[in-house]
């Protein structure tokens, strides 16, 4: 029947406002409208899922709306959950409709209840019960209560294995992880509990250990899991069917296999009579997959297919090689690098846009970001083109780390006075990638400026060009803090490039004029040195250095060698002709992600050229960080002869010995690796001189010369690298073995923006 | 003053009046706690779309651009025909935009198409979306003009990579980078830019008759561009004669 | 550290009682190390006044019923997992790998040794020509008493979990009648091993696993008159006329072990430990006792006009066959009895999980 | 190379199709048969989509650069033209090589030349100064 709507009144409405009813409801006033519209128009209001009950009425031509509001849902309380956490739970149910605030769906929490015993008893809770129950609160508002009552695992206290011949019982107990007896103290470390995903796990192990040792034929035929009737012991028994051991065969090749024969063949891991192993097959199918990779094939697909012969125990094993379309990378895009220009990171890029790709470029591409030491953290993400079959866009997602130190320092020294100063040691300013050292240092006695500039990629292909330039001042006339002082001021220029995969060559050409100032406690070695060499010296100096890099990473690298030779002369026409020649070599283990042994050592000879003595400035100095720890900074090695009033000093040597030995281990509690490296040390070291310095007619010299490495200094120590926002800043605690009285040692030492 | 825990029986209409009052007195951290008591526990109150646009606001004032625009897609999400909901797109828009800003970019210290552009690629679609979406919308002018300036940023970073490739003697990499400009970023002035650039990688490759047809575009678009003597283009990186466009 | 699981019924306390009954023990011995964590149901078997016990690591032994002396004992290299049986001169029992031993009466000689698909728990069963064994992967197996070679094997297929321990068949000539973890019972062809007929006896209900457990884990009970009676867990008791199948009557119950017939009625203990007797042809209740409730009752066994049963904390209860009032109790501890006890003419023999067998005379109270 | 070059790559460019591949094509075929022949063209023609360069470059470290085209035209969607120039016969395998190459220099490893801490003789007071 028909009839014009002239109102609507909606009764019933405790919570839900009168608007959202009739913006849900179809039908509005002075419409006419039969009784298969109303039908249709209150189905749609109950779809909204807010109300238990909607029932039309007419008074007259008033369209009445009678609705029973469903309930919503002010508290949700669970109790006697342990096993499963609140959030978990809670989360688990919003996703299935059951959370604070919403409306309460009878049928959501019937599922939850049914989802929560699910996973219970997935662990092994086959005891475990689950009842809700609503409790109104006021206006149509209901809280939800969960009592859990979890029941206790199910105690293991059967693996049975039947049909093993090959393996004893107790071989193939070993392997798996569930054990049917409780642990040893007290059942605390036991796995006797059982859980589905563990036994899947389980059988997965003696699956393959099985087909690892020749058994191709291997299945488990069957396993039943059985519990006890008071529900709180499981028995598990696994029938299995060994077969026969099989060999392998022949191996061949089907497919387009791209690599030559050869080269594929030497790929595989094993060769005919060897026993059939699944997971050497799968080894040498994904060594061939990523050789197909490093070729352009990146979609490639290897898969090897054991048939097993008649006759005999030989299975051949054919590698079926699909190298799918050779790929192409589109475009690579880089993120997450707020202040490094796109340039600096693009420039390392072995594997180029527009180009087929390669696996092995594209990983050797993060690593050469890794090695940068710009960055935390490199990941790499290969993503088809959407369209464009053979075509993937690469994306570099790096985690940026300060690379460098910014910091200003007021000391204080008796002899010195107030000693100001500010360092800035960048190795990517301000994004450029380029290194700027620059520092400044003013006190009573000395300034002392430098400025060190390093375009790492003057030229694309990778030569770096750098210039430094230095001033240093020294007065120390009515201080008594030294016997003598040096002023030197000069510079340097310097290029490098790289010369194959891992080495680098540096040539530089610098000039330095230094000058001497003795007192009248300078030592005798000095005294006579600037009578005999005046004391002026301009020098020209020429660098040449070869360095060989295969450290795993910028900073805190954890693997890999590093070496580095380099010859500094004082060319003829210099006032000291001399020539300095340094080794330097590290070698770094990883014993496991978090361990690494580090061995290091670095040996300098110096010598003049011609028969004037070489220059006492130019010795090698040792003791410190970066050196022997636990001895003062360049106190190592011959000491000056005094003069009647000054105490003597460190002369250093032409001649340097040092050595480390360093054991990298993971810091407890510290979840982050790469900022924090902790490690044990051993240092071994000293300078020496080949020949005494002459002292002035009357005077007897201190010094001994030639090598003796019976003086060499030993410390043991605890060092710690941390990155701080700041800069790295380096920590050593060190106890010297064999000090002997005159050596100067000092157990705590640290310094910032320097990791050695 | 307001405890921060909103008092959980306050009326719906209470609550709502006392983040407005939060709101105007410039305490957008309580009144984003009360908008949120009052969107979980009045889903469907007379206030809920309200607040919800408030919330959006809100987050934007605390500079919490993550929550501002995942408070914006939801209300997009459940009232897509709302007559608000282009404030919705604006204000999702503006978070991304405010969030790919740098401090040091006004300086011009640092220049950010050498950067991450991730933030302004999002408002910059963000941005688009709306202006298509409510082409008459009170925000739609201000979008436009931000438009524009995103549009240039993220052109200029395809044009640097585009050089960089160029540079290095990856042509191809650098004619697509070109090509990239000319087909997403149409209406930006880079797109002169762009042509040069696949003029040159094109004369790198010797393909001396695909330069001359990008050539031709570039002279009809741009003829008084800064890389063109009359018709000549002279390389800059590339070793190949200039190409001269006769005719 | 876990919590023990809460059972589903609290076992109730020993209340008084006054004794009708005297148990008056003959003797006793320890057999090996018992049944081991696993509690492998090794039921002890008596043939012609021997009795043959193991234990879970292959001890084998045969005693004098009479005076409880060691004939003779072996040492068997097999993990004994099911229960005995002795017959014509032979006994069978069964392993954990799936092998089936044969070993003589006289000696313990090993006669014939020969596998089935899975570990044995069911006493294997034999006829004049057949030794019919049950396995845990839902297989009946068929062998030939004689060379233990395989004659047919019936499979079933299991449900993901199912409750420990298998169903015994029930072999005669003809046939034999097997029950399985899936709820049904079947009844095989001795000559082919096709299924004749084969019947749900339970319907899985509920939501979890637990709850849609099924198996039939008893023995069916068989009566010279044809008919058939099914114990199943979770499910029903039926009354079958044997040679069709038909039901003759059925009642809701949920029970694991083998019913026991006296006469005319029916004994049977439910998963709740409650002890019921039914006249057998109508399926009445004559009497229902739940004294023992929550105890982990044996199957019930028969011996001078009262119900003997044990229980997990290792107690013997005599109840009154006609009444189901306690008549007697015995604490024999041995870290609890899930064996059913063997009857026999007025004496009682029991072994308890740790191994220990004892016999045990009932003689009423004069009063 | 010699000992001193300076240490180069070779730098691909392009699809590296060959003449086996221009010999499949058949005027008259889909440009999904095309596709399936010689892969998606890097390269598309700069404003007309019917034509398609099919260019590959290997700019060799220490060698010149070799360099091929493959162009095709399609009318109405069916391939109407094939011409190929440069070397087609030409050997261009990739060199795979699998180093990461040599860092850039790490600062701090080694103090610049020029300068060595002279150490003023006396109490030298060392780095550690507070941190304002």
């Amino acid at each position: 029947v028909e009839f014009t709507v002239s109102d609507i009144r909606v009764e019933g409405l405790q919570r839900v406002s009168a608007a959202s009813v009739f913006n849900a409801f179809p039908v509005s006033a002075n419409e006419s409208v039969d009784d298969r519209e109303l039908a249709a128009a209150a189905k749609e209001l109950f779809a909204t899922g807010l109300f238990d009950d909607v029932q039309l009425a007419r008074d007259g031509d008033v369209l009445i709306i009678r609705v029973v509001e469903r309930p919503s849902i002010s508290r949700i309380e669970i109790e006697g959950n342990s096993q499963v956490n609140d959030e978990d739970l809670r989360k688990g149910m919003a996703d299935a409709g059951l959370a604070e605030g919403q409306v309460l769906q009878r049928a959501s929490l019937d599922e939850v209840q049914r989802q929560l015993e699910q996973l219970y008893h997935s662990q092994g809770r086959y005891s475990a019960s689950i009842d809700t129950s609503i409790e109104p609160v006021d206006r149509n508002r209901v809280q939800v209560n969960i009592e859990v009552d979890e029941g206790a695992v199910a105690k293991i206290r059967q693996i049975n294995i039947v049909g093993n011949q090959a393996y004893s019982d107790e071989t193939l107990r070993d392997l798996i992880e569930l054990e049917d007896r409780p642990g040893w103290f007290f059942g605390w470390f036991s796995d006797d509990e059982y859980s589905r995903e563990k036994l899947s796990g389980d059988l997965e192990t003696l699956r393959s250990y099985y087909l690892d040792r020749g058994y191709v034929n291997f299945a488990i035929t069957s396993t039943q899991v059985a519990i006890s009737p008071d529900k709180s012991r499981i028995f598990v028994t696994v029938n299995v069917d060994e077969g026969q051991r099989y060999r392998i065969g022949e191996i061949n090749f089907a497919g387009d296999l791209i690599l030559a024969e050869r080269q594929a063949r030497s790929l595989v891991t094993t060769e005919a009579g060897d026993v059939y192993s699944r997971s050497a097959l799968t080894q040498s199918a994904e060594a061939l997959r990523q050789k197909l990779g490093a070729e352009g094939y990146a979609f490639a697909n290897v898969e090897s297919v054991p048939e097993v012969a008649e006759d005999g125990d030989t299975v051949d094993v054919t590698f079926l090689v699909e190298p799918g379309r050779r790929a192409y990378v589109r475009r690579i895009n880089f993120e997450g690098n707020t202040t490094t220009q796109d340039e600096v990171l693009r420039r390392e890029m072995t594997q180029m846009e527009g180009a087929p790709a390669s696996t092995d470029r594209i990983s050797q591409s993060k690593r050469r970001l890794e090695r940068l030491g710009f960055f935390r953290q490199v990941d790499v993400e290969t993503r088809p083109v959407s369209g464009e079959s053979d075509q993937v866009d690469v994306t570099y997602n790096v985690e940026e780390q300060p690379s460098g130190s910014i910091s200003a320092s007021v000391g204080f020294s008796q002899s010195a006075g107030f000693i100001y100063g500010a360092s800035l040691a960048q190795k990517n300013f301000l994004g450029t990638g380029n290194q700027v050292n620059v520092g400044a240092q003013k006190s009573d006695t000395f300034t002392s400026v430098n400025f060190g500039f390093t375009d790492p990629y003057w030229t694309l292909d990778g030569i770096s060009r750098g210039y430094n330039l230095f001033y240093r001042e020294t007065d120390y006339e009515d201080s008594d803090v030294s016997t003598y002082s040096t002023d030197s001021y000069g510079g340097s220029i310097d290029f490098g490039y790289p010369i194959n995969e891992f080495s680098r060559l540096n040539f530089g050409v610098g000039l330095e004029d230094l000058s001497i100032e003795t007192y009248r406690d300078t030592p005798l070695e000095i005294v006579e040195y600037t009578n005999t060499q005046g004391e002026d010296a301009t020098s020209y100096k020429l660098t040449a250095s070869w360095t060989r890099n295969k450290l795993n990473r910028g900073i805190m690298p954890t693997d890999g060698s590093y070496q580095r030779v380099s010859l500094e002369t004082a060319v003829p026409g210099s006032d000291a002709e001399y020539y300095k020649v340094r080794y330097r070599g590290q070698k770094l283990f990883e014993l496991n992600p978090d361990w690494s042994l580090k061995f290091g050592t670095e040996l300098g000879y110096a010598d003049t050229i011609g028969n004037d003595p070489y220059p006492f400035y130019e010795n090698f100095y040792s003791g410190g960080l970066g050196s022997v720890r636990g001895f003062t900074g360049n106190t190592l090695g011959p000491k000056t002869t005094a003069n009647n009033f000054g105490d003597d000093d460190t002369l250093g040597g032409n001649v340097l010995v040092e050595g480390t030995v360093e054991l990298i281990y993971p810091f407890p509690w510290v979840e982050d690796r790469r900022s924090l490296q902790t490690s044990v040390f051993f240092d071994a070291g000293n300078t020496y001189l080949t020949d005494c310095y002459d002292v002035p007619e009357g005077e007897t010299s201190t010094c001994e010369s030639g090598v003796d490495l019976g003086e060499l200094r030993y410390s043991v120590g605890l060092g710690l690298t941390w990155l701080t926002p700041v800069g790295p800043l380096t920590f050593s605690v060190a106890n010297p073995l064999n000090d002997e009285d005159g050596d100067d040692t000092q157990t705590f030492q640290f310094s910032l923006g320097q990791t050695f | 003053c307001a405890s921060n825990e909103a008092a959980p029986d306050l009326q719906e209409q209470e609550l709502y009046q006392k983040a407005q009052t939060s709101l105007d007195a410039g305490r957008y951290s309580t009144a984003v706690t009360q908008l949120e008591a009052l969107d979980t526990r009045f889903p469907f109150g007379s206030y809920a779309q309200q607040a919800q646009l408030e919330l959006i606001y809100a987050y934007y004032k605390v500079d919490n651009w993550e929550a501002a625009r995942a408070a914006a897609s939801r209300f997009i999400r459940l009232h897509p025909d709302h007559p608000q909901v282009d404030y919705a797109y604006y204000m999702r828009g503006l978070a991304a935009y405010q969030a790919g800003r740098f401090s040091l970019e006004g300086l011009e210290l640092i220049d950010i198409s050498k950067r991450d552009l991730g933030a302004s690629r999002d408002a910059y679609v963000d941005f688009g979306e709306l202006v298509r979406r409510y082409p008459d919308s009170p925000y739609a002018a201000d979008a436009r003009q931000r438009i524009v300036y995103l549009r240039n940023v993220l052109a200029r970073s395809e044009l640097q990579v585009a050089d960089f490739y160029l540079r290095k003697g990856a042509y191809v990499a650098a004619i697509e980078r070109g090509r990239w400009v000319i087909e997403h970023y149409p209406q930006s002035t880079a797109t002169r830019d762009a042509l040069a650039v696949m003029v040159e990688g094109y004369l790198g490759m010797d393909m001396r008759d695909r330069a001359r047809d990008v050539l031709a575009t570039l002279i009809e678009n741009d003829p008084d561009n800064q890389r063109l003597e009359g018709r000549t283009f002279e390389p800059v990186y590339v070793d190949a004669r200039p190409l001269r466009l006769d005719g | 550290c876990a919590g023990k699981v809460e059972p589903e019924y609290p076992p109730s306390e020993l209340t008084a009682f006054d004794p009708q009954v005297v148990l008056d023990e003959r003797w006793d011995q320890d057999v090996g190390d018992g049944l081991g964590t696993a509690r492998y149901p090794i039921t002890p078997t008596l043939d012609d006044g021997r009795l043959f016990v193991a234990d879970q690591s292959g001890l084998l032994r045969a005693i004098d019923a009479e005076n409880g002396e060691t004939r003779w004992e072996v040492a068997l290299d097999a993990p004994v997992s099911s229960g005995l049986t002795a017959v014509a001169g032979r006994v069978y029992l069964g392993t954990r790998n799936g092998e089936v031993l044969a070993l003589d009466q006289e000696d313990g000689e090993e006669i014939w040794r020969s596998r089935v698909s899975s570990e044995v728990l069911a006493a294997p069963q034999a006829n004049r020509s057949l030794l019919v064994v049950q396995s845990v992967d839902g297989a009946v197996t068929a062998l030939d008493r004689e060379s233990g070679e395989e004659r047919w094997v019936y499979t079933t297929n299991q449900p993901a979990l199912t409750l420990r321990g298998t169903g015994t068949p029930r072999v005669i000539e003809q046939v034999t009648f097997a029950g399985f973890a899936n709820g049904r019972v079947a009844t095989l062809d001795n000559r082919s091993g096709q299924s004749l007929w084969d019947l749900r006896v339970a319907v899985p209900q509920g939501r979890s696993e637990v709850d849609r457990l099924v198996d039939l884990d008893g023995q069916p009970l068989l009566t010279r008159d044809g008919r058939l009676y099914v114990t199943s867990y979770n499910g029903r008791l039926l009354a079958l006329e044997a040679t069709s199948g038909e039901i003759l009557w059925s009642r809701e119950m949920s029970s694991y072990l083998t019913p026991l017939l006296v006469g005319d009625t029916l004994f049977t203990v439910d998963e709740a430990s409650h002890v019921l007797a039914l006249d057998a042809l109508s399926g009445r209740l004559l009497w229902e006792s739940d004294a023992l409730e929550g105890r982990w009752l044996t199957a019930p066994a028969f011996v001078d006009g009262h119900i003997a049963l044990g229980d997990y904390e290792g107690y013997l209860h005599l109840l009154d066959a006609d009444d189901g009032a306690i008549a007697g109790r015995e604490d024999l501890g041995g870290d609890g009895i899930s064996l059913p006890l063997l009857a026999d003419e007025g004496r009682l023999y029991i072994m308890t999980n740790d191994g220990e067998l004892s016999a045990f005379d009932v003689e009423p109270v004069e009063d | 190379c010699s000992y001193f070059s300076v240490y180069k790559r070779d730098l691909p460019q392009g699809n590296l199709v060959t003449q086996e591949m221009v010999e499949q094509l058949r005027p008259g075929m889909s440009r999904d048969q095309v596709q399936y022949v010689m892969g998606n063209p890097l390269l598309r023609g700069p404003f007309d989509d019917d034509q398609w360069d099919y260019v590959f470059r290997l700019d060799e470290a220490y060698a010149g650069v070799k360099q091929r085209r493959v162009t095709l035209t399609f009318a109405n969607d069916r391939l109407v033209n094939i011409e190929a120039s440069g070397d087609m016969e030409a050997d261009m395998e990739l060199s795979p090589d699998l180093d990461p190459g040599p860092g850039v220099e790490p600062a701090g490893a080694e103090t610049l030349p020029g300068v060595s801490p002279t150490p003023a003789p006396g109490s030298e007071p060392d780095a550690s100064g507070e941190q304002i």
